[in-house]
């Protein structure tokens, strides 16, 4: 029996696209099933052609999947790309399933791979009210109907999204569609019923979520697409987080807003992406200096310059590792799915007080801007202020040289250890060595201190996660947004016989350099990047010699499982 | 009771001598401890330049940051902490250019900080370049002879009044008691206070000397300090005469008084509670 | 016949001390002989310990050199600070030779290894004026004698660096200085005559002159040490050259204002340091998505963050390379010594309009802040502006699908060719791809366009510089401004039998790999590098996979061949 | 003879229907062809927003550069060539937000640019937050209910004004003839013009609407151009009378006239000449 049903819902900015793309995710995952939802859309507020793709089944959804077996298409348009065999729009599949439209769309071109369903969209939605979008819940209906799901979680989700009036008409959309199609057609699919409960949650929610959960105080950003799912949220939230917002005029405001929140004593947050980050260079340097905690979430986008503002890409990476002038630590980690967005979000707020440095949370738009669903998020965390001097300790000095390079903190207000914090380079008290008489031992120490925490740091990281890895004698090495899709791809592989693995590189910086050698010694080594250059797959060789080939793509959309099927067994899949 | 010791620390200025930079460093000081208030409550923020060294020289909390960003970063600080008394400080350079889309906007939300900018027309750490308020025909290594700068200065004091500041003053190294009283004020003051302090660059600037400033600078009396028209005036005036004094002066709630979060109290002080219900939202 | 000697002049910042070693340098190059000169600074205007270091020879002089020959000795602490064999100034050498300093100065420590001329400097000095810095030409007067050089030399170099009365004065004090030490001291030590005729010029001026010659027409920068010596060359000459200069409000304008600049038609230039660079990325991609030619002049001091202003580093060319967000083409140039910054800077412009991308020219302090003897400089250059459309070409397309991924340009102005220019992602003709419906094949298209255009300059770089490599089992690999001080080495390591050569990298990136293995392989490879890291050896890893030996200096200070020798002996030079 | 037609480019503008940029689109394209300028010699920069995409739509030079950015683009532009029209073109996130900084030193050069701003008081593109022009108390994803925004907002005009600005009007979308002859205007006018344009984004800002603009807007008439005090006070009226038209216009000499190097015509039309002699200061 089919388990596993992709649905895309195909219309023009402004129509509905994504909400409707949200609400029957809800749906299924009410039904206890497992879900990944993706939005594919340009970067205007009106027209163009967007769609949202929802994959579903009982087992857990790692991508948005190869395939497409339901269509609903809110224009002729639509209609016409998806079920075009051509389809060119990066990657995805053309339909081989039901087409759900408006009666009023004839000016389409049969494909007898397709099983066409004009239904009466805008006239049941008319009969109801004259909300124009009424007319996505009836299709929404058909869906839930098509696929023997069951009306009343339908209804009990569309309680949830809507409210007043639109209540009550979606509500009744809702039947009517459903009876309609129950009426007319026979049931598409069936899905076997999940048992557990699920949320649905995004990228960028789960960034803020985990954010919350690790204790930030505030968070100040500047809008920035793929970013701003995470202001958003936690800005609809301050109140009850007791999280202060602000959105500053800029971005170097906001890196040097959050610098003197982390300095003055509360965890602080900021994020942007590619374009707004790159504002933030001077800040970071800052920040390592002062060696005050702060936590950047950086989500890509295509690039470079302003790019593709809505499509995604992996090309920021080695930019982050090396950002600011000069040497100095820092560390840079990489979630794979919406999952460890959240826990590595908060552990990353442990992380940068623990070493008192900048840590990057990276994204991209591909993880920022998908649902999934999780079975359930552990709200239990033990928060690690790090090393906090005592009050009036006369011993007491900002930048002791110490053994792991960690010095104690202390935050104005506490009494007496009132000390500088400056960017010119200075000694363990705070002193600047750059005046007066410049003093190369004191800075060679100064250097030194720094960089132990890397070392400290290194020494202490979690080695890489493997999935199937075992028996494997090709590993696929990934970072980042595309875990859930190589990992489904290592399993296609493995149904066909090739003996696959993957090496999961979530911290990214500082690099595990011997787990990674020991881990994939022997094997054939592919990275696989959404990007040009392969820049982990440079990241790799610089820090251990080795290189690896490579599996790129870079036209703005994400990989699907096919692509790195194919392209795997091109380069020598044994 | 808080006295000058308190504030003292073992590094001393290395400013040239004579620059103007000393007076505001005794007036800082001498206005702290007048307001008793005590060291481990007080973090001084500044930028990068001769000026900006400041906060090594005292001995309360000190931020020597980036050039240009000391009001961000002190704005961060009054967030996360409204109990502190912030005080920004820099030098002409740092906020009238690179910073100066910063002074907008934090005037602008009247954020609880005192900014005091030492103003000597030039880029004193790097050479004495002309400065956003370097006179029209100032001549430096970036503005050679004989044309030399071909800007018209800016203008600290209607800039910070149009951006919607609360508290507008100029002072002058020259008159330290003077200086102090108005740090005293703008401290008092709930809202954020910028003071322009005319600062001789003894090195650099031969034209804004304390010479200059000794037959042209006159304190402002009696002005109503509520009138803004009066201080947009006022504020323009230059040449032969340039008044002192505190220009403008009105109550506005503060950033951290109207924000729902900032005005339960400082953030500082909080502590971190997630209720399981938060994910109900995404069932 | 000792034919090399090291002259310190210490004192305070504002003492003087950088202008008289700048006179009598001069000096020296109108003897027709060679000189390197660099200042020892701090981070304030007035006060502290400050000295200048001058090396002299007939032959040519590559960098400040060991040892220590003569000191004049601005006031106590300099006397003790350069006398004392525990000097700890960052690899400097202590004093055995002459010290001269003025007869107030009583409360010294003497050493064996000195000999001391206590000297009348002031109060010859105030016979002739009330000038304080008069005494300094005193010095220089008797230093000039003490090498048996030319007096009337010495004058003539006074007459250009000095005018009015101060001139009078400063012939004055220098004949009284040159006599005093002749009628009271034996000469010290006498350089062979040097024959051919000299300039000395500044590593920044060259940089100066090299973008003049290079055919800008505009300098835009915010100041900042060290890049600042080009920008005020540049001012003092704006008139003279045609070349109009602005200090803008902050980095972020001066890098688009030059974008601006350069789209329009004209080459301009920006420069500035670490942190004011730091704020230029998003600039730097900008220019690099348009295809704007662009260069950026990054002179390196000791970071991170504000560092130490006056000191030198090579630590940003990581950052420099990975610059602003997202995978696209640039160039970064590093030049080894003064001329070279002359000439690269100029063939830095031509690189720029042929590739249409941003290229960097990377110095730091050492270089920028040095003086050198030139023998001559080649003032004739071909400008090459790349690649230009013709007006009214019904074929223009702006960023035209081409085999080298270089197409024409067009400036506005120019008759039928209107187009725009867009950051957001766009086609051959240069409309959006990003909005209505997005593209992933000309998305695609388009970064591999850009991309090409790497590939066409890896293919036409120079191969490596080399010094001393053809029988060399050791190759020293050097980035940058330490050019002079490896060479020397190289030369002192040969002569005490050890095979070393010298591998030279300016075209940093891209980075020729072939040449780099075909030049080194079978040899032990020591990289040589200003900074903690190893950021070049960390670039070589990367581009070849081999592992270099690495010596690192990072306290600030420029490296002294001793220090390398030593080093390289004790890392098996064999 | 220059039409309409010249300026018409195959790429139309994708803005939602109905958006106040369309007026603009039109007001532009009459203003460049009212005045017989020919498309080639016309640049049209701009930053990031919606109003930003502007250069896509039209037959001239066009640069689409950074969010807050157009200004220095212009500049550099202008510096090069002073033969061509420069205008720069973006929204009120772009030029109040993260470009405000090279607003006002811009305006103070008097840098012969026409900066027109489309003010819809949101960050239209991504998706409607609160801009610096917002209202006070305005809801959006970024400053949720009850309280909405916190700022004062920016007033674009007294912040032209203070800068040093020699040309300040303001237009308003629903009246493109009134917006293409304030636009001919600052084109004829020589130096730095802005024009902030009520510019209705009706998809995010279901406040300042056309409705609501009919109601307020009027036009000035027979003010006194050249009247600073006068000007301001106008630019600060808000709430029920909001003036469109030229506040402020003096002449001034431009940044090009002064510069020693400018002002001897383009630098577009100049060669490289370097005499040997210049090595002679190095000897
Ligand atoms: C981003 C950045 N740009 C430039 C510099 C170099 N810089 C240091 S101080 C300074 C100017 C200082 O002038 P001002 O702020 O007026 O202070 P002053 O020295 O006159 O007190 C500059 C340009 C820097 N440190 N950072
Ligand atoms: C440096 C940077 N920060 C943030 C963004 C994201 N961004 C794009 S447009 C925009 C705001 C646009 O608002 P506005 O300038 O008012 O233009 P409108 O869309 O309203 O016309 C923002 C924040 C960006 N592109 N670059
Ligand atoms: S250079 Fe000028 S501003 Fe700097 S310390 Fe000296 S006198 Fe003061
Ligand atoms: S979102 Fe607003 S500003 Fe943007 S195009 Fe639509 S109406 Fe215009
Ligand atoms: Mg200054
Ligand atoms: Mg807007």
């Amino acid at each position: 029996m089919k388990n596993d049903y992709v649905i895309r819902i195909g219309g023009a900015a402004g129509d509905g696209v994504q909400s409707s793309g949200i609400l029957l995710s809800k749906t299924f995952t009410r039904h206890g099933l497992h879900v990944f939802g993706y939005n594919y859309y340009q970067d205007l507020i009106r027209g163009g052609n967007s769609w949202y793709q929802i994959r579903v089944s009982d087992k857990k959804v790692k991508n948005q999947g190869d395939g497409l077996d339901i269509l609903i298409a809110l224009n002729e348009d639509s209609l016409n790309r998806h079920t075009n065999p051509e389809i060119n729009e990066g990657g995805a599949s053309y339909l081989r399933g039901i087409a759900i439209f408006d009666e009023s769309i004839k000016n389409y071109e049969k494909r007898d791979f397709v099983k066409y369903i004009p239904s009466p969209l805008n006239a049941i939605a008319s009969g109801i009210s004259k909300n124009p979008l009424l007319k996505n819940t009836v299709a929404l209906g058909m869906v839930v109907s098509g696929l023997n799901l069951d009306l009343d979680i339908f209804i009990s989700a569309i309680k949830t999204v809507f409210k007043g009036k639109s209540l009550d008409e979606n509500i009744e959309a809702a039947k009517q569609g459903f009876n309609y199609y129950k009426e007319h057609y026979e049931i598409f699919g069936s899905l076997p019923n999940g048992n557990k409960k699920k949320i649905l949650i995004g990228g960028g929610e789960a960034v803020g979520l985990g954010a919350a959960v690790g204790g930030i105080k505030a968070y100040v950003a500047y809008p920035m697409t793929p970013a701003s799912s995470t202001l958003h949220w936690l800005a609809s939230h301050s109140k009850d987080l007791g999280i202060f917002i602000k959105v500053p005029e800029d971005e170097i405001s906001a890196i040097n807003t959050v610098i003197g929140m982390n300095y003055a004593g509360i965890r602080a947050m900021t994020g942007s992406s590619g374009g707004g980050y790159d504002l933030m260079h001077e800040g970071v340097g800052l920040a390592a200096m002062l060696e005050i905690p702060v936590v950047i979430y950086e989500s890509q986008r295509a690039g470079p310059s302003t790019g593709l503002p809505t499509k995604t890409e992996q090309g920021d990476l080695l930019m982050i590792i090396n950002s600011s002038h000069g040497d100095y630590p820092r560390a840079v980690i990489a979630p794979g799915d919406v999952e460890e967005a959240y826990y590595y979000t908060r552990e990353a707020l442990n992380l940068a007080d623990k070493y008192q440095m900048p840590v990057f949370i990276v994204s991209d738009l591909y993880l920022s801007e998908r649902i999934e669903s999780v079975e359930d998020l552990n709200l239990e965390f033990k928060i690690d202020r790090g090393l906090i001097a005592n009050e009036n300790d006369e011993n007491f000095l900002r930048y002791k040289y110490t053994d792991d390079g960690i010095s104690p903190r202390a935050f104005p207000g506490m009494k007496g250890l009132m000390h500088n914090e400056d960017s010119d380079e200075h000694d363990e008290r705070g002193d600047v060595v750059s005046d007066a008489i410049t003093d190369p031992v004191k800075r060679k120490l100064s250097v030194e201190k720094r960089m132990k925490k890397l070392e400290t740091l290194k020494k202490n990281l979690p080695l890489f996660k493997t999935y199937r890895l075992d028996d494997a004698n090709i590993v696929l090495v990934q970072w980042g947004s595309t875990k859930g899709v190589v990992e489904e791809s290592a399993d296609i592989l493995r149904n066909k016989g090739y003996k696959v693995g993957v090496l999961e590189i979530k911290y990214v910086f500082p690099f595990n350099t011997d787990d990674f050698i020991a881990k994939t010694s022997g094997k054939k080594i592919i990275t696989i990047e959404n990007n040009y250059s392969g820049q982990l797959a440079n990241l790799i060789k610089m820090f251990t010699g080795v290189e690896t080939l490579k599996i790129n793509k870079y036209n703005g959309e994400a990989f699907y499982p096919s692509e790195i099927v194919n392209e795997v067994i091109k380069l020598g899949g044994d | 009771m808080v006295t000058l010791k308190d504030y003292d620390y073992h590094v001393k200025p290395d400013w040239c001598p004579g620059c103007g930079n000393f007076s505001q460093w005794t007036a800082i000081k001498g206005a702290l401890v007048e307001l008793g208030i005590e060291p481990h409550n007080v973090v001084i923020v500044s930028g990068i330049g001769c000026s900006s060294n400041m906060p090594e020289y005292i001995r309360a909390y000190g931020f020597h940051g980036l050039h240009g960003r000391p009001l961000p970063v002190a704005s961060g600080i009054k967030f996360a902490n409204s109990d502190l008394t912030v005080i920004a400080y820099g030098g002409d350079g740092d906020g009238y250019y690179e910073g100066l889309n910063h002074l907008y906007h934090t005037a602008k939300r009247n954020i609880d900080i005192k900014y005091i900018v030492s103003d000597n027309e030039v880029f004193g750490l790097t050479t004495g370049q002309a400065s956003p308020t370097a006179p029209f025909g100032f001549v430096s290594k970036t503005t050679p002879p004989p044309e030399g700068s071909l800007e018209i200065p800016v203008n600290p004091l209607t800039l910070a009044l149009t951006a919607g500041a609360t508290f507008v003053a100029r002072g002058y190294s020259g008159e330290i008691k003077h200086l102090q009283s108005l740090i005293v004020e703008a401290i008092k003051h709930k809202g954020f206070a910028l003071i322009d302090v005319l600062s001789p660059c003894v090195t650099w600037n031969k034209i804004a000397t304390y010479e200059y400033y000794k037959e042209r600078v006159y304190k402002l009396k009696d002005n109503d300090l509520t009138d803004f028209e009066g201080a947009y005036k006022l504020a323009m005036q230059s040449g032969d005469k340039i008044p002192i004094g505190i220009f403008y002066k009105v109550e506005k709630p503060t950033y951290n008084d109207l924000d729902p979060v900032l005005k339960q109290g400082p953030l500082m002080k909080r502590g971190t509670e997630i209720k399981k219900e938060i994910l109900n939202e995404f069932y």
